[in-house]
């Protein structure tokens, strides 16, 4: 029952994997590392989860306004985004990949790549709020919607300023992860680290998980 | 660098997918719409989960917290649904 | 008469209440009993020193013991909860939904005290009368935060909402006067929100108190003049240039909006109307109405409504 | 021979002084102040949560005596209004999330989940660390809160008010309980890992002590839980500081739409509350009674059922607040099911003393005070689970004695009870157990005196949150104010005594009640890798067979055995 089969079994001729004092053996130090990840995103999952919850209600409650509201988001930088994250996670997967197979400086490029691509997201994002702005979409700051919708579509715009933020701020932890293993695979002996990189990809695939749920959500409402 | 198989299918498939969903968002499919594009973001996220998060490798204790993270996010909507649809 | 400590029992409900109350404290003091008198008979008798015959292999005689024990005394709870939770249902039932025929009393909360607005238009602060024998509902609303409505003495409480209106209803039974509290946290002085009555009245007393009030102006002819000062009449008057909806027989009919699905025009509708209009606009209108909120009070809506409700069928033709 | 009396009287000729030093322990493994700051120990960062939750506790307490000075009298005359309210807000926001939530999982269950499974340590030390830096951050926000001028919403925050009328410091207390609320959920995760992947050999989920089973349960319920009140919390302070949000029904929001969310933690945070008490009081009570629990799986089962059925049945905190009818009957379908499992966990307790060999030393006092208090607690909640009842009696002091019952009958008592049975092993001494047992009837019965009272003020309809009431309420509240300077004292008495063993108790043997459990098994206080040799567990627990002859606990504290 060894979880990241891949990253325990230290290849002939390396020195054993370093093992905290309070385990046994590798075997049970990944277990627990992956475990504990998986825990921790059932808990990203109902954080993020109340957003959805809150969203389906309010949708229920003014349906024509979130429709209309929808219509207004910019569909070509959503679709643009979303494919950028699912390219991210791809390469993220290779990075995990590569580490796997002690292939550190391929790892440590691919992990670059994928903080790369995700500074690219979260730049595409910023210039879609900025656009946002010009469109007088921002509530609180300069609100300004067709009346019949405004009360929806203010309720619309305050879950996709408050989805899309906790989002982004999510992904920059992630960003940040990246680089510091890329960082750490360029410099070090594998040792833990092909283990390690799995568990920050899986912290990687969920922020794209909430993306790929709140791209419908907010840009495919209604578009007929 | 070989690029495993796998992912590279995986990824075009994510790619056809997200293409597909918002396709489908200019066919005028009234309230199918909804059913759609949450179908498809649900298979996107199902491959991203077996393929690229390797949740079928390692204890089998990972699927039972990735299900009931879901399972007590369906308990909090459904049980409010009681109060809030019939609340009339 | 009613057992210490529960209050007076003043409404038709109060009985009921007091008797499901009675028989849950007695099962529960019975079984509480049981387990007191279970823990100190062990206590006393299987104290270490106290040389009782024992079992020796005591994991084996708790096996044998086990799966009788666990389910008595697990079916038989059971079996108790379901009659408790059903018997409480019912009665939860009865108190949701308001006899037909009660006499309406408009009720506003705001902080921290309680407007009541009888149907003749007569209004009182911190204060309500009402007749014995007949069912009264109050349609209550809030200014500002959540209170809600409690008096003991008729076993009956509901929250008051800000944007929604909410039901309590009771019939009282004993002439009197009971307290009537606030009994959801409402800021500074939710306490002296506490200090309402509730004066309960023989029939012909109360139609003496209610004649005798001052000649108040009805809560339609309050509305009426409303309706005219902050310029409603300009547009949904009878010969308006403005192209609005016609509010004659309008309360209780059904009404197409312009998303396609259609609404009853109750005291909800023309509630959210005036304090929101763009919620739910009327088919084939256009969006123009100004919102009120903030502008008029709850009772004033409650005024504008009773006005609307007065409103014969419109004669002339439809704009 | 009466229970001898555990601090015997310093032979004669031996200066107290000379008392012999400590053995080496993870006490003795540094003593700066860097050294417990900066530990991944579990075992001390049990001892850092223990003192935090200690003050937070007195903190708390000290403001439910100012509460009880003001409702001695009917009029409003100690503190203003406005104060009286900041008072009960800090009182519930302190108590709930400074203490009781951290109060068992966080000291006994971070010091005893390793060393009852055969672990040296927990999955993830560091996390455990922060988990205890990321307490104090949320406690210094809401001290900022405190001193700035407090806060008046209630520690249920509802809206509209807590968001559009209260003008005090509500987002600092916000800003406290979500951090807090992280450091809830690291413990949790780290209990759940730890218990997973680290039992010692022979240590089977069937074989693991209920206190152990009480801490997974609690942990799970802590990491489904407390991510809902974090974004909740989020979404409450947002809509405060931008003025626009879906609580607020001008904008066509729904105020029980925050209620929904905010219960969905807090009934379920009761559990968290009631639960880790519940495996103390199992392990208390085996020991006590020489004999095994009586019927352990169904003990494990009904923990893990009142932890899963605890997340369905929020919407008993909302049967009048405008809530749908239909709602009401559904969730009080689903609230009289969930006291099922409680019932059942008291009838085996009570089922465990039959043909035992009781000794009734502090911890047992405390454990039978729980089971007493509980009883009633949770009866009592069955009143409040029946619809109708619920319509008269709740928000009223009838809702007030009842989680008092189980929140200071409960879980405060088996807390203590917990404290007491394994103050040996946590510290290596003994304490005064005339002392002890006098504390814990004197506590039991302030308790009883301060709460009792609180039941009948309910049923006459007294509504909670009042700082003045009707003159015809004074009597009873003029006796649970007595009752609470009783118990106020009584708190104080554990503090003394068992400081007091601090420094001048006798040592510890490793097992000086002679009980089963591998926290036994490694010496007191145990070495800084808990075991010396790794243990390994060969019969079910609570084999309290070969031990049963009563004499074997006195024995065992002498040493002499």
């Amino acid at each position: 029952m060894s979880a990241g089969a891949i990253a325990t079994d230290a290849p002939r001729g390396e020195p054993p994997l370093p093992v905290a004092h309070q385990f046994d053996d590798a075997a049970q130090q990944a277990d627990a590392a992956s475990l504990g990840m998986w825990l921790f995103l059932a808990t990203e999952i109902l954080f993020f989860g109340v957003l959805f919850f809150a969203y389906a209600v309010a949708r229920a409650r003014f349906p024509d306004a979130f429709a209309a509201a929808s219509r207004h988001t910019n569909l070509l930088l959503g679709t643009t985004n979303t494919a950028v994250l699912l390219t991210s996670s791809f390469t993220m997967a290779l990075a995990v990949h590569a580490a796997g197979a002690r292939r550190m400086r391929a790892a440590a490029l691919l992990l670059t790549l994928t903080a790369a691509i995700g500074v690219a997201f979260a730049a595409i994002k910023l210039t879609e709020y900025a656009l946002d702005y010009r469109g007088h979409l921002v509530p609180v700051v300069n609100f300004a919607f067709d009346p019949r919708y405004a009360q929806g579509a203010l309720l619309f715009f305050w879950l996709y300023f408050v989805t899309t933020g906790a989002h982004l701020v999510h992904l920059s932890i992630g960003v940040a992860i990246a680089l510091t293993f890329a960082w750490r695979c360029a410099r070090r002996a594998p040792g833990r680290l092909p283990e390690q990189v799995e568990t920050a990809g899986l912290y990687w695939h969920f922020v794209d998980l909430v993306w790929i749920f709140l791209y419908p959500c907010l840009y495919l409402v209604a578009r007929t | 660098m070989k690029l495993p198989r796998p992912y590279v299918f995986t990824w075009l498939a994510l790619l056809t997918l997200l293409a597909m969903t918002t396709g489908s968002a200019f066919v005028p499919l009234g309230r199918f719409n909804v059913v759609v594009n949450l179908a498809i973001a649900l298979v996107k996220a199902l491959l991203v989960v077996f393929v690229f998060m390797h949740v079928r490798r390692g204890s089998p204790m990972i699927r039972v917290f990735a299900v009931a993270g879901v399972l007590w996010l369906c308990l909090l909507a459904g049980l409010s649904l009681t109060d809030l649809a019939t609340r009339g | 008469m009613t057992l210490l400590p529960l209050p007076p029992s003043a409404s038709t409900m109060a009985p009921r209440v007091d008797a499901l109350f009675y028989a849950i404290t007695a099962t529960t003091v019975a079984v509480a009993i049981a387990v007191f008198v279970a823990l100190i008979y062990f206590g006393v008798r299987y104290r270490a020193g106290n040389p009782v015959p024992r079992h020796e292999d005591i994991a084996e005689a708790q096996r044998r013991a086990r799966i009788r024990v666990e389910l008595a005394w697990t079916l038989i709870p059971l079996f108790l909860f379901l009659c408790a939770f059903a018997w409480a249902a019912r009665l939860y039932v009865d108190r949701g939904t308001p006899p037909a025929g009660a006499m309406a009393i408009d009720v506003v909360a705001k902080q921290w005290m309680w407007e009541f607005q009888h149907a003749d238009g007569r209004r009182e602060i911190n204060e309500l009368h009402v007749p014995r024998g007949q069912p009264v509902n109050l349609v209550m609303t809030s200014q500002d935060v959540i209170h809600s409505l409690f008096v003991p003495a008729f076993r009956v409480k509901q929250d008051v909402l800000p944007g929604r209106y909410t039901d309590l209803w009771f019939t009282a039974t004993e002439a009197g006067r009971y307290h009537l509290f606030c009994a959801e946290y409402c800021g500074t002085d939710h306490a002296g929100m506490g200090s309402g009555d509730v004066v309960v009245m023989e029939p012909a007393e109360f139609e003496r108190w209610l004649a005798s009030g001052a000649r108040a102006p009805s809560a339609a002819m309050r509305g009426e003049a409303l309706f005219r000062a902050l310029g409603c009449s300009g547009c949904h008057g009878a010969n308006a240039a403005v192209h609005a909806p016609n509010l004659a027989g309008l309360y209780g009919k059904p009404v197409p909006l312009s998303d396609g699905s259609t609404t009853v025009a109750d005291e909800r509708y023309l509630h959210d109307s005036i304090l929101q209009p763009h919620k739910e606009i009327a088919a084939g209108y256009a969006p123009i109405m100004p919102s009120f909120a903030g502008r008029i009070g709850e009772d004033d809506v409650f005024d504008l409504i009773a006005y609307i409700r007065s409103l014969a069928p419109a004669t002339e033709r439809p704009r | 021979m009466t229970p001898s009396d555990l601090v015997a009287p310093v032979p004669s000729g031996a200066p107290p002084e000379a008392r012999p030093a400590l053995p080496h322990s993870y006490l003795t493994e540094g003593t700066t102040l860097r050294s417990w700051l900066t530990t991944t120990d579990h075992k001390r960062i049990a001892i850092l949560y223990a003192v935090s939750i200690t003050v937070f506790f007195f903190i708390g307490g000290a403001a439910a005596t100012f509460m009880r000075l003001e409702l001695a009298t009917p009029a409003g005359d100690v503190v203003s209004a406005e104060t009286y309210n900041k008072l009960f807000t800090m009182h519930g926001v302190i108590m709930v999330w400074f203490f009781l939530i951290p109060s068992i999982p966080a000291t006994l269950g971070n010091f005893l989940v390793p060393l009852m499974i055969g672990a040296r340590d927990l999955a993830f030390p560091r996390l455990n660390l922060a988990s205890w830096y990321l307490y104090v951050g949320g406690a210094t926000f809401t001290i900022i809160a405190m001193i700035a001028g407090g806060v008046d919403t209630g520690w249920t925050f509802y809206a509209p008010f807590s968001t559009l009328f209260s003008n005090t410091h509500v987002i600092y207390v916000l800003a406290g309980v979500f951090v807090v609320g992280f450091s809830s959920i690291l413990t949790g995760l780290n209990f759940i890992v730890t218990i997973h992947t680290m039992r010692a050999p022979g240590v089977h989920w069937f074989r693991l002590p209920l206190f152990v089973w009480a801490q997974y349960a609690t942990s799970a319920i802590l990491v489904l839980a407390t991510p809902v009140l974090a974004m909740t919390l989020i979404l409450l302070a947002l809509e405060r500081i931008a003025g626009i949000g879906i609580f607020d029904p001008a904008l066509g929001g729904d105020p029980l739409l925050f209620q929904h969310l905010f219960w969905f933690y807090s009934h379920p945070a009761v559990y968290v509350m009631v639960l880790p008490a519940m495996g103390v009081v199992s392990e208390i009570f085996a020991c006590f009674s020489r004999n095994p629990i009586f019927g352990y799986r169904t003990m494990a089962y009904a923990i893990i059922a009142i932890a899963v059925i605890g997340f369905l049945v929020w919407g008993h905190h909302m049967f009048v607040s405008g809530q749908s009818m239909y709602a009401g009957v559904a969730f009080s379908l689903l609230s009289f099911l969930v006291a099922i499992p409680s019932a059942v966990k008291v009838f085996n307790w009570t089922a465990t003393l039959w043909h035992g060999r009781i000794r009734y030393d502090a911890p047992m006092l405390y454990a039978l005070g729980f089971v007493g208090l509980f009883t009633i607690g949770g009866m009592t909640g069955l009143f409040l689970a029946a619809l109708a009842l619920d319509v008269h009696l709740t928000d009223t002091y009838f809702v007030i004695a009842h989680f008092h019952y189980i929140m200071v009958g409960g879980s405060v008592s088996a807390y203590l009870g917990g404290i007491h049975f394994w103050w040996p092993k946590i510290t290596g001494r003994l304490y005064s157990d005339r002392w002890a047992r006098f504390a814990a009837i004197l506590l039991f019965l302030g308790f009883n005196f301060t709460f009792f009272p609180q039941y009948l003020l309910g049923i006459e309809g007294m509504p909670r949150r009042y700082h003045a009431y009707p003159p015809e309420f004074q009597t009873l509240n003029v006796l649970s104010s007595a009752g609470a300077v009783i118990l106020a004292l009584g708190y104080l008495l554990p503090l003394i005594y068992l400081g007091w063993s601090l420094f001048r108790g006798r040592p510890a043997p490793a097992n000086p009640w002679n009980a089963t459990g591998l926290e036994w098994r490694t010496s007191s206080p145990p070495p800084e890798n808990n075991f010396d040799v790794r243990p390994e567990m060969t019969e079910p627990p609570y084999a309290y067979r070969e031990a049963r002859l009563g004499r074997d606990i006195v024995e065992a504290r002498e040493g002499t055995q």
